[in-house]
């Protein structure tokens, strides 16, 4: 909501900063307007009928673009990272063209190669932080910042992202994120509201890999979701993202176990991880150890799913007051509403069974 | 032009190598060390050089503390090893390097000077050699050349005709007493041989732990003198070769072969 | 020999130390574990006993702390052992365990390992080792025999192997997959007692004692060896094949210490200066002092890295941090005798 | 002379590798600039004319490529002379131009630079800068002045300064927000030309030609300094002064450097060996050709670094892959001379 | 004992430094290798030594090729640095190594083997100092003690006596004889001094780019002969002092000093 009250005054304001080459060859001034994009910088656009070619260069913005864009086709440059953390399937019918999208032009996933970026030729290119930004700015073409400086939570920040690219294509529609989130806020809060008795403790396991235990602490997504799934975060101790050694994970021997990325549940719930043993964690003993889902994009960052992850996570941590059948519906008919995709019953299962081990 | 007047040093403060040490050399004059090994020759020369620091008395050349005199002074040191191979002529050029500007490569007077020197000891022909390649009496006279290329006032050399065959002994004998007679120069040097002393050496200094001698070559190195400070039994011997008188100076071994080898000096160490 | 009992209490000094130090790191940990039921579960095992209440205990004591201590012990004692002989060996103090590919071609291995299995199981550790070995024969056979200056020669062919395989290395992180295995790859590298257990303990263990004990035993010679070949070789000793003897052996022991832990540096650089400063340069009393206190300090740091925050310190940082002060103490009180 | 004549010619023709070199890179690029195009837009410059059917291009030539490889030169350059100069002021071929800890100084102060202002701008440049410098004056100021043994003296000072700097970093990347300012932190210390423009330029210009113009006059004095320090003040010189100089100019040199490129390695370490081989040892011909030579070869490195791939190959890899065979070619040609 | 037979050697393809040497040395006996700078000397005695290979030709010692023979050779090299400061009964120790299994460290044997040699040499009383303390003469003697400590059969050094005060030069020259006649070893040693020669050896190589002079001191160093290898005109004289007869070796350097010092030597170079 902060994000759009800027936007609306900052559409009033001239873009002074602006320097004249970026702006005056490309856009016709009569058409231009200006839009202030997450990190506080003003930008002149082109109508929206002129943005043909976009470059999103931070991974899982891209959902946003997805959901909104009436044409995929319009994105021709992506970071590598936004496929991988989604669901093939998924991503096959929402963008039939990714295969083909150039990802190419990032270095080291992380910066844009300039000359790469021009070859490209885009009308628009979305950005993350200032870091991201020495490659593409002063190029003449408008470039989007998509941080929020220090938010950390994934219902502002996706809420955030998926009004400016509202803003910037000019869609409107009747099931914008924040009303989404509203209406998952409500549920979430309806089926908490009878439970009684001590917030059960659980993990946000960002990855296990190669004997490499990392969790997500205080100031992280993780303080989102867990509150919003009635939890508490057993690693608040521990600030950001953070490796840790089995004997920490004992110590704090929480309920409930989340897995972002790395080995997936299945292999800990059969203790086969190699070095370690999980079969001591309470967990482990009640087979509460969960991957969290991936869809267009993986539930644990923010995304245009995001407002179905406080629900999955009641769904696992309070069966009794959300179950899995009541989840699936209330997938199912959130795709149908925000994406207009049905999906049967045995995929929606797929999903939500977690990751096979890669290979 | 060289005083020299109460130096004292040593490494540790208990125990002192060089005990007050006075004597004064002349311009033209060339000052012979002798000493038994250890007793703190090229310990005095590197006092002299400034490189180590009197502890009480100084040395003054020309007047000036000798350490500040520095840029007058050429030191040909004891012992050598080079990590990087220069040819011989760039080693004698960095004798010029005090004449000139930090910033300053040498130009062609510097190296003409150094061509010069190594032509005064005799070895212009192994100009490009590189220095790592020679034998060791090959890089001692590059050592001395570089010493002189520097136009020294005052020539230090911690034995000089030590890894010389006898015919470059003799050379380097003769261009040091030349150099220092004709460029009223003074010259210091260490010297285990009594005959090298008395063949160039204007003055002698006998050291010792406590006591050192100082005087001309015929005075300083007498029978008693050197039994005393070395141990040994000598006698300097004229002969007459050829219309020319000659002096050597003789070791009379005897006493020795007949002891067993390695035992106490027996007359040696004066008692301080 | 008065000076060989005086290094004898030294050696047995440092034992205790190490000793000490291990023992007291078994009881400290993020899962707290009270003092006396540590003794209790150690007397259980002695007595081949198990206690149900003290399940997690006991394997966080003998399944956690025990092999990660031991691991400890053994890569501190190795990487500081042979940088002491390597040092000696090329007469240089610049002279890390590494200097000969060793760590690159390990690392490069391992990194290898992680790309193709995506995971630190037994292949990335076994690639790992056998390319520590092969950087070093690369090394070894890049040296020409007939060169003059024999260690600059190992020098400079340890340069060429190191940056080849340093090269590769950045090659695999290039090509790895951003999401899974580059973090892998990225902290495998960084060095980590974290996680450690008994199969690793048991990759190591032999290795790395055969290794320092084959150090041990050639320390004197390392003596002569820095003196330099030709000297060496007028001793009447062949020094290439001391040499070669004692890269061998220290090569058995970087690559399983990089093998076990990632690439630990600064320790094998900097631990033998501290034990030449403290107990003089001869190899003789070197190798052996080095090895201990290496060890010791080595446990020392992962016990500090286990127990001061909840999220493991990178082994890295606390090598430095607590080495760096202790380094400067011993250099500030040094004679210039190096 | 004859030789000088000789080395004069050997430089004019290093110089005229390195002017090529650039004016080939500024061909080459990602983006598809036909020749003809590149020599009209030059042609456009000189005339002050602007062509506005080639805007892109003009861009990508003057704005993106010539920024990047005259940044490349200096810093090639840069890195070279400096390695060449502390090689021998060192006595030690191991010498690299961060042994004094500049490197890791500078880049504790670019990673705190990122870590405060979240962001590679001026204030991060000015901190890695300044940070390069204070961890030399540290270590300087921890060499003991009457130390016997000076060069190890500062080594091991610069050993000491060097892993602090190193820990300090690592403690800032743990301490850092691991969405945007450690992947940036990783970013900016695995050293890249990637998006370098004119303001970059502008900020390493006058350091590194201020450097390097000092390190080439106090050139033959070098030659002296490597004689050891005994011998070079028995020579009538202060060699700690001329050290301290060089020491300064190398650091400026250096902290520029990375300042513009994050810490790149091997250059500094390996192109004065070529040069050594290929030149000889003197200082006066090692250091001209250090710097040409190190220029021409960072240009290519960096051509290729963008060229060969459309998201850039790290220059870390490509330096080394390069290099290494470069430098293997050298080193069997060598007739043991070092 | 020794055999040389035809060894030629040198560093670079064009110039062979030894052409064609050959003699025999049998126990007992010390050879005393003489010759201007850089004409060989010491690349004769690496090549014996078996530091450098014989580019033809060969050596035996007790009938094997010396370089397998090694281990009954000591030797003495001819200039020293250190950078590891060991002390000087460490040092000495080390001449032991080579009967030592690579595994094994020195007994109690070997140091009281090593002690022995240090007191041999007399200077026992530096056994605990570190040898980067040294002055040159005591790191030469040590050297020696090093090369003693190996128990060898033969006993190769180079220049010995430099760096040596004339006590020590005895001293060294004394033990080197009479380990020879009592422990039954041959010595080969590099000099400039033909004192030395003629009182310890009993052998004379003389060296010379193309051609040598082997044989007894008192025949090969012979006014012609020195005059050939050196360009010197010398005499040995013999003089009664103390009721014994000595013999010296004496340079007539007047033709020297008159002439330009420097100078190309007038006589030198025999043709080859
Ligand atoms: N750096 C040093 N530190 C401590 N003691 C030293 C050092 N250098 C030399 N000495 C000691 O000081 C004494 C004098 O040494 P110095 O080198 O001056 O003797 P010298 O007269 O030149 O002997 P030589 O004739 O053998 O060259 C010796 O006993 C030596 O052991
Ligand atoms: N490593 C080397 N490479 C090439 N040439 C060398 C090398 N060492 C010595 N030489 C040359 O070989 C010749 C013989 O050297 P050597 O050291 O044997 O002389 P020497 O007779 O011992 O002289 P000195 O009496 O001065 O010690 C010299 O001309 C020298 O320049
Ligand atoms: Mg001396
Ligand atoms: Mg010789």
């Amino acid at each position: 909501e902060t994000a759009q009250a800027e936007t609306a005054q900052a559409e009033t304001v001239q873009a002074e900063t602006e320097k004249p080459e970026a702006t005056s060859a490309e856009i016709p001034s009569d058409e231009a307007r200006t839009i202030t994009d997450l990190g506080g910088n003003v930008i002149k656009l082109p109508p929206a009928s002129a943005i043909n070619r976009v470059v999103v260069m931070n991974p899982p913005s891209i959902s946003m673009l997805l959901s909104i864009l009436p044409d995929t086709k319009k994105i021709i440059g992506a970071n590598a990272n936004a496929f991988e953390r989604a669901n093939p399937e998924i991503l096959e019918k929402m963008f039939p063209e990714w295969q083909n999208v150039e990802t190419g032009f990032m270095i080291d996933g992380f910066v844009a190669n300039t000359e790469e970026i021009l070859k490209l030729e885009p009308d628009l290119v979305f950005y993350y932080g200032n870091m991201q930004k020495p490659g593409i700015e002063n190029l003449g073409i408008p470039i989007v910042d998509m941080m929020i400086k220090g938010e950390n939570n994934p219902e502002k920040v996706s809420v955030a992202w998926d009004n400016l690219m509202r803003e910037i294509f000019e869609v409107e529609a009747s099931t914008t994120l924040a009303k989404e989130w509203e209406m998952s806020n409500d549920k979430a809060q309806k089926a908490l509201s009878t439970y009684e008795g001590e917030a059960k403790s659980a993990i946000y396991l960002l990855s296990n890999m190669g004997g490499v235990i990392t969790v997500f602490g205080s100031g992280t997504y993780a303080d989102t979701w867990f509150e919003k799934g009635g939890l508490v975060n057993a690693a608040s101790d521990v600030k950001g993202q953070s490796e840790v050694s089995m004997e920490q994970m004992h110590e704090w021997d929480p309920d409930y176990i989340f897995v972002f990325k790395g080995t997936p549940a299945s292999v800990m719930l059969a203790n086969q991880v190699k070095g370690q043993d999980w079969s001591l964690l309470s967990a482990y003993e009640h087979e509460a150890i969960f991957d969290i889902p991936q869809t267009i994009f993986s539930w644990g960052a923010p995304c245009s799913d995001s407002p179905l992850m406080p629900l999955w996570l009641i769904s696992k941590s309070h069966p009794d007051l959300l179950d899995e059948d009541e989840f699936s519906k209330l997938f199912k008919a959130y795709y149908e509403r925000v994406y207009d995709i049905e999906l049967d019953d045995e995929f929606i299962q797929s999903i939500l069974n977690g990751r096979e081990e890669t290979k | 032009m060289l005083q020299v007047k109460g130096g004292s040093f040593g490494y540790t403060p208990e125990k002192a190598i060089l005990n007050n040490i006075t004597f004064t050399l002349k311009e033209r004059e060339i000052l012979a060390v002798m000493g038994p090994n250890g007793v703190g020759k090229t310990t005095l020369l590197k006092c002299l050089m400034g490189i180590l620091k009197w502890q009480s008395g100084h040395s003054k050349l020309d007047g000036k503390d000798s350490s500040e005199a520095r840029i007058k002074i050429g030191y040909v040191p004891q012992a050598h090893q080079f990590s990087f191979p220069y040819s011989v002529l760039d080693m004698v050029v960095f004798g010029r390097a005090k004449y000139m500007s930090v910033f300053a490569t040498p130009g062609k007077e510097d190296y003409r000077i150094a061509k010069e020197a190594l032509e005064e000891v005799g070895i212009l022909h192994l100009s490009d050699k590189s220095c790592n390649r020679l034998s060791g009496g090959q890089l001692q006279m590059v050592l001395i050349a570089r010493a002189l290329a520097g136009e020294p006032r005052l020539l230090i050399l911690d034995e000089p005709e030590s890894h010389l065959d006898f015919y470059n002994q003799l050379t380097i004998l003769e261009i040091i007493k030349r150099l220092t007679k004709e460029k009223k120069i003074a010259c210091v040097m260490n010297t285990h041989y009594p005959n090298h002393a008395i063949k160039v050496a204007d003055q002698v200094l006998l050291l010792n732990d406590c006591k050192s001698v100082f005087g001309k070559p015929i005075e300083v190195l007498t029978q008693e003198n050197v039994r005393a400070y070395f141990g040994v039994d000598s006698a300097i011997v004229r002969t007459r070769i050829l219309g020319k008188e000659i002096s050597t100076f003789v070791i009379l071994n005897q006493s020795l072969s007949e002891n067993e080898p390695g035992g106490a000096r027996i007359e040696h160490k004066i008692v301080c | 020999m008065d000076g060989q009992k005086r290094i004898a209490n030294k050696l047995l000094a440092l034992f205790g130390l190490l000793i000490v130090v291990m023992i007291l790191s078994l009881f400290l940990g993020r899962y707290s574990i009270r003092p006396d039921e540590v003794v209790r579960l150690f007397k259980g095992r002695m007595l081949l006993e198990s206690y149900s209440d003290l399940k997690v205990a006991e394997h966080i004591i003998f399944d956690v702390r025990l092999p990660r201590v031991l691991i400890a012990a053994l890569v501190g004692a190795g990487l500081s052992i042979v940088g002491a002989s390597l040092q000696g060996i090329f007469q240089n103090p610049l002279v890390s365990p590494d200097i000969l590919g060793v760590s690159s071609g390990a690392g490069f291995g391992a990194a290898l390992g992680i790309l193709l299995t995506s995971g630190a199981g037994l292949i990335t550790a076994g690639l790992s080792f056998f390319f520590g070995l092969l950087s070093v024969l690369l090394t070894l056979s890049l040296v020409r025999v007939k060169e003059h200056s024999q260690t600059m020669s190992y020098i400079l062919a340890g340069i060429i192997v190191t940056s080849v395989f340093t090269a590769l290395t950045s090659l695999i992180k290039y090509v790895a997959d951003t999401e899974d295995q580059l973090p892998s790859i990225i902290f495998w590298l960084m060095g980590s007692f974290a996680n450690k257990n008994f199969d690793d303990l048991q990759l190591i263990i032999a290795p790395i004692l055969i290794g320092i004990l084959g150090l041990t035993a050639l320390r004197w010679r390392l003596n002569i060896l820095s003196l330099g070949d030709e000297e060496a070789f007028s001793l009447g000793i062949n020094p290439k094949r001391i040499r070669i003897a004692a890269i061998l052996f220290s090569t058995v022991i970087t690559a399983a210490c990089v093998m076990a832990s990632g690439i630990i540096g600064w320790v094998g650089l900097v631990i033998p200066h501290i034990c030449r400063q403290l107990f003089g340069v001869e190899h003789d009393t070197l190798l052996p002092t080095s090895s201990l206190l290496g060890a010791s300090f080595m446990v020392i740091v992962d016990c500090a890295a286990r127990n001061l925050t909840s999220a493991e310190i990178p082994i890295g940082i606390l090598t430095a941090l607590i080495g760096a002060p202790f380094f400067a103490l011993i250099y500030s009180r040094m004679k210039g005798e190096v």
